[in-house]
């Protein structure tokens, strides 16, 4: 194996390069852009192949060794999420409603960022698990409903308990509007969406829907179904992530001017708690058995953050929460970093784990002495 | 061909927020309501660029003007703290004046 | 600068009847119009989701007042009962009263 | 033949089962959705492939044969047309605005059916004659023509005869709207769209333009030329439909509701007389020497009704009809229910007539008996 | 629940003119605007059928009366000549006054 | 080589053919329609393809020998811009606003254009240099930025030495609007955005920058980054400019109407001017050493006006010009005469430039005869 290919292989791609040039033309105020329905159309087709041939290979392997990833997966999901929360409420100072979506867009998944990894390790040769397309299903609300779950129970303590210290957690909030002349009374707080309607609007919300929809489909009708529709359902995907990535890349640009004021801290936790899960992610992964490919993936769900259907959600669940926050730093910072940098770190971290003689280190020191 | 006195309310607002302007405006049984996308820019930063989210909607209401009350007052307490939004009020004539009762 | 009072007439309405209403304004020598589609809800139910014949359009006339109650009269009798419709008229300001006449 | 295989081929494919999710994520209300840009977009790519696969065929195989079907086939749409308006008038006491319209949206053809009945008889290695491309463009305007005719006809005689009566057939409207001011005078309504405008919107809808259209084209370029668009519009139809039917799902979920409005007897008639007229078709056409294939799609055209294009003429056309009774029972009935049952049931008979040796019955009931 | 009068400034002109209007509100602290793309008929013909360039952008702005003459003056003096647009003015009532000065 | 086919194959081909089925559609007032979303999208898409193929070429051959070929190009373009000037503020008695204007849409290129003739040529089974993707980039913003550099130099000129002088050039404006109540005061006029306005809106353009953007990523990822998406951004090409030409017909069926008001001479101009300038392309071409393809292309892109980009900075840059008079006779007049009548003349002539030996012209009269 060799790195400097491995790097090379991953940066010098065309999704990369067309995501660095989105972002270019941002910076340099072209009008470049990618019409909002074809964009608004690309992630829902995205889904439908991920889950297509995530469907397809259940057919194939069966679905007997996806337990123990799943239950692991959402076990470690959580744990990351409550781990956030308590990063961003005592070190970083942030209020709890803040703290606990920012929690949340980290602890959920990125589709874009899963398929970016797909197209990573098929550039590699390397296969994994078609169950992965699962975990990206369940993976996807777990860490949303658990955190509007506690804001709503925070809440509720709050008020029933002490009158004026709910007060206080208000007055917590950095980001209340200041221009408002009417004031917003404690008690006529809307209890944050009653948890019913975030269930519905999580299940429900269009990202889980076609991607489950698309596995069962996939299942169903097993390679021969699949023949007709091949072309359209598996050999255009990387064309369409490279459209859907510049789209993202004019967006990522536009936001890098926010990032400053998201923050020092924000930052740092953007580009630590990534690597931090993401190594968590792969070690887990291979002791639990996952492939060299499988591991990346799951190292890399863990590694990202959500900046579509998370926030989506996260804006009426906890809408004292600044979106700027947490869309800012999961789609400016945290994305183009575990593209650029975690995908291959991880790539070559799990390889090593799972066989360190693959790796050709020599061969790497003796190219760098030249 | 006379026409009625009314009130038209116009409110442009993050899209996330037209959820529960229109739950208000149904309980408050409008008789109906008009909406489209539109972007904008106000103290909340420029709006309606890139993500679905940041997207605004402007919503108009033909209503009678006891309701008007009412329902700027609800979303004024509900609404206004959270989400990037604007209101506001026209007079207008129109023909049909049962349409909006 | 002074500015010149005039009406502006609105028209909301499902897609089809659109043609049937243009019609009308060129038949009274209207100087211009504007109109975009949008989405809504009514007496006839939620319109604007699927298809394209069951999407709403939004018309604008700037006119003067003795072609208003011709046009409205006009669209009253012969669109106001077979298509989803509301129209009203406000009272506005312009600078170039000339472009309306 | 293997029934079983047949009806699970025809129902477990990629193109039935993404309609049904789109159904199924509008029931559970998920915000799924395909843009409207790419909704628009599709109905006129899927024409346009039909139309150049339809030319080029024409060029292989000459015209020669494809007048007699053509005839037969208006006659038996105007036969069928006035027959949807006997039954809807007579026994369904619908007034003449809805017996009309709905006898023409079920008179006329879905492109949308016609798409799924190729690609039906693809999976089923069965060849279709190239022209019902062209008995496609020409069936759909002509029950519409017919039936605009016939309604300004009975106005006008009842205008001109008998005032009082005219007033009749008014009242007899079910849906005039009651919220109206404004009292319709029946001398000033307007003699429902000049039949020349009719003429102009049907001949000139896009549906029509760009099927004759790619039609034409189809025979010019002849295969040499095809091959450079080839993979666009051949190898693209079925993800393409795959998409459209996602998006048709979702339209189908929100007419569910209307169904109940549609009342009893207008459910029965959308799935007895698509089945009837179905049953026709594939006989005539077995008789007048089509193939399997060609009697499969024949009998589609007819046992479809059109829920794009004739709506889209008619809404003006008849506009004193309720468009929710042709829409709901054409998209949320006949359509499904064509596209589930009576497709696969046609085929099955079409074998069977063509030649009944190839229906492998004992085969089917052998394996029923396990 | 009072309302504050203000004004409702309307601006329908084509799409390469918008960046000088923006420029112009912006220029004179406008606090917000909301703007969307529309199609219209007028003295310089139809409008927003093909070309990105013969789009119309529609313009609202709500703002103090002061503003208002001043910004509708550089708007006549450095756009009217130019391009096709349409400008009007509308009386509203608002919530919250502070939000537009 | 045989005339007749080249014709026959430049004509009869799915581009062409669904170009005028566009303008059929118009003048037949069919409501038919490419969604706004798809049109805006495919040029980006168009310009993604043209420049990765011109990188992916670039970096197989090398750029040594295309610094000549530029700086001819170049030069010519400044040459023929400043000659349609002349030709039109002399003969044609345009005023300046409007003769810069026209000068620099006919100096600029068009991409549009440049794809059909690689889809021409692809059909001929010729190659063309892959540089000519860079010479497609360079000339685009050529003789905008000249022509708006003129005439700001023209205002300031005349502001300056006479003031009596520019309120004539103002009253020489034909299509001063006459309904504006104000009077527009020659020293209010502003000084037709700033120069480095203008630059930065050229320079910026997304036409430039997806075209140069893709250029650098084709030739940094070369065929073995490319493979991942060839079939997007390789064979979807031709049924994507399909599609695309189906719109441009649209709208210049459109045009069409706005033709006659255009006026004699600009007709003459817009078919004589193209001619003239793909001549000189060719002929010079051919001196220079490109193929007989790349010659082709640059006789096309100087035949060739912008009808999308050149416009879109034209309208704001010289505000005074009439909109009308250059997009109705580039895409009105100008790019069907290019695509039908002027790109196989060329293709002809090339090939008689370069090798008189491969034009059969004794086959093509021994033909004609028969
Ligand atoms: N002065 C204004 N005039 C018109 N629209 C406004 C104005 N201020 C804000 N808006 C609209 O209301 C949205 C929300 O405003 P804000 O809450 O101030 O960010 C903006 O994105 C604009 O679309
Ligand atoms: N009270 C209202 N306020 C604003 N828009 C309305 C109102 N009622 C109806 N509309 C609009 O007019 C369309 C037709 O109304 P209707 O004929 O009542 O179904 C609706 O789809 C809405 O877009
Ligand atoms: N009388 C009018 N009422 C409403 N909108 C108009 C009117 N006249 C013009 N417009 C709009 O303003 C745009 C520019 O108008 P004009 O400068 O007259 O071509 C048109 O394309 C319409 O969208
Ligand atoms: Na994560
Ligand atoms: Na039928
Ligand atoms: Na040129």
């Amino acid at each position: 194996m060799d790195i400097v290919a491995i790097i090379q292989s991953s940066i010098l791609t065309p999704l990369i390069l067309f995501f660095i040039l989105g972002i270019v033309a941002t910076r340099i105020k072209s009008d470049l852009k990618i019409p909002d329905a074809i964009s608004e159309f690309l992630p829902i087709y995205l889904l439908a192949v991920i889950g297509l041939h995530g469907g397809l290979e259940m057919r194939k392997m069966g679905f007997d060794n996806m337990i123990v990833p799943i239950l692991v997966a959402v076990g470690l999901s959580v744990a990351m999420t409550l781990n956030h929360y308590q990063i961003l409420r005592r070190l970083g100072k942030f209020n709890i409603f803040d703290s606990y979506a920012i929690a949340a867009a980290y602890g959920s998944v990125g589709a874009t960022s899963f398929s970016v990894g797909l197209s990573f390790l098929k550039t590699q040769n390397q296969p994994s698990e078609g169950f992965m397309a699962v975990i990206l299903a369940v993976l996807e609300p777990v860490s949303l409903i658990l955190c509007v779950f506690l804001v709503n129970m925070s809440i509720t303590k709050n008020q029933k308990s002490k009158h004026y210290e709910t007060k206080q957690i208000l007055t917590d909030v950095k980001q209340v509007p200041s221009d408002d002349s009417i004031a917003v009374e404690i008690g006529e707080v809307r209890d944050e969406a009653s948890m019913k309607q975030v269930l519905q609007n999580t299940m429900a919300g269009k990202a889980i829907v076609i991607l489950l929809g698309s596995i069962i489909i996939g299942y169903v009708i097993g390679e021969g179904g699949f023949q007709s529709i091949k072309l359209g359902f598996e050999d255009m995907f990387f064309p369409a992530l490279v459209i859907f990535l510049i789209e993202m890349g004019i967006i990522t640009g536009q936001k890098l001017e926010d990032v400053k004021k998201a923050g020092k801290f924000l930052i740092i936790f953007s580009v630590a708690v990534p690597t931090f899960n993401g190594i968590v992610g792969v070690v887990v992964s291979t002791y639990i058995g996952l492939s060299i490919g499988g591991s990346v993936l799951l190292g890399l769900l863990f590694a990202s953050a959500s900046f579509i259907a998370a926030p989506s959600v996260l804006r009426t669940a906890i809408r004292k929460a600044n979106p700027g926050l947490y869309i800012t730093s999961a789609l400016g910072i945290t994305f183009p970093f575990n593209m650029i940098v975690l995908l291959p770190a991880m790539f070559i971290f799990s390889t090593v784990l799972h066989d360190a003689g693959t790796l050709d280190l020599s061969r790497y020191f003796v190219d760098g002495l030249k | 061909m006379k026409l009625y006195a009314i009130k038209l309310l116009t409110i442009v607002c993050e899209a996330p927020a037209q959820k529960n302007i229109i739950e208000i405006l149904e309980k408050n049984n409008v008789s109906g309501y008009t909406f489209y996308e539109v972007r904008g820019n106000g103290s909340k930063g420029i709006r309606g660029q890139g993500l679905q989210n940041e997207k605004n909607i402007k919503l108009e209401a033909i209503l009678q003007e006891e309701k008007l009350y009412r329902i700027l007052e609800e979303i004024a307490r509900t609404i206004f703290s959270d989400y990037a939004i604007v209101t506001y009020v026209n007079d207008i004539g129109v023909i049909r004046m049962e349409k909006f009762s």
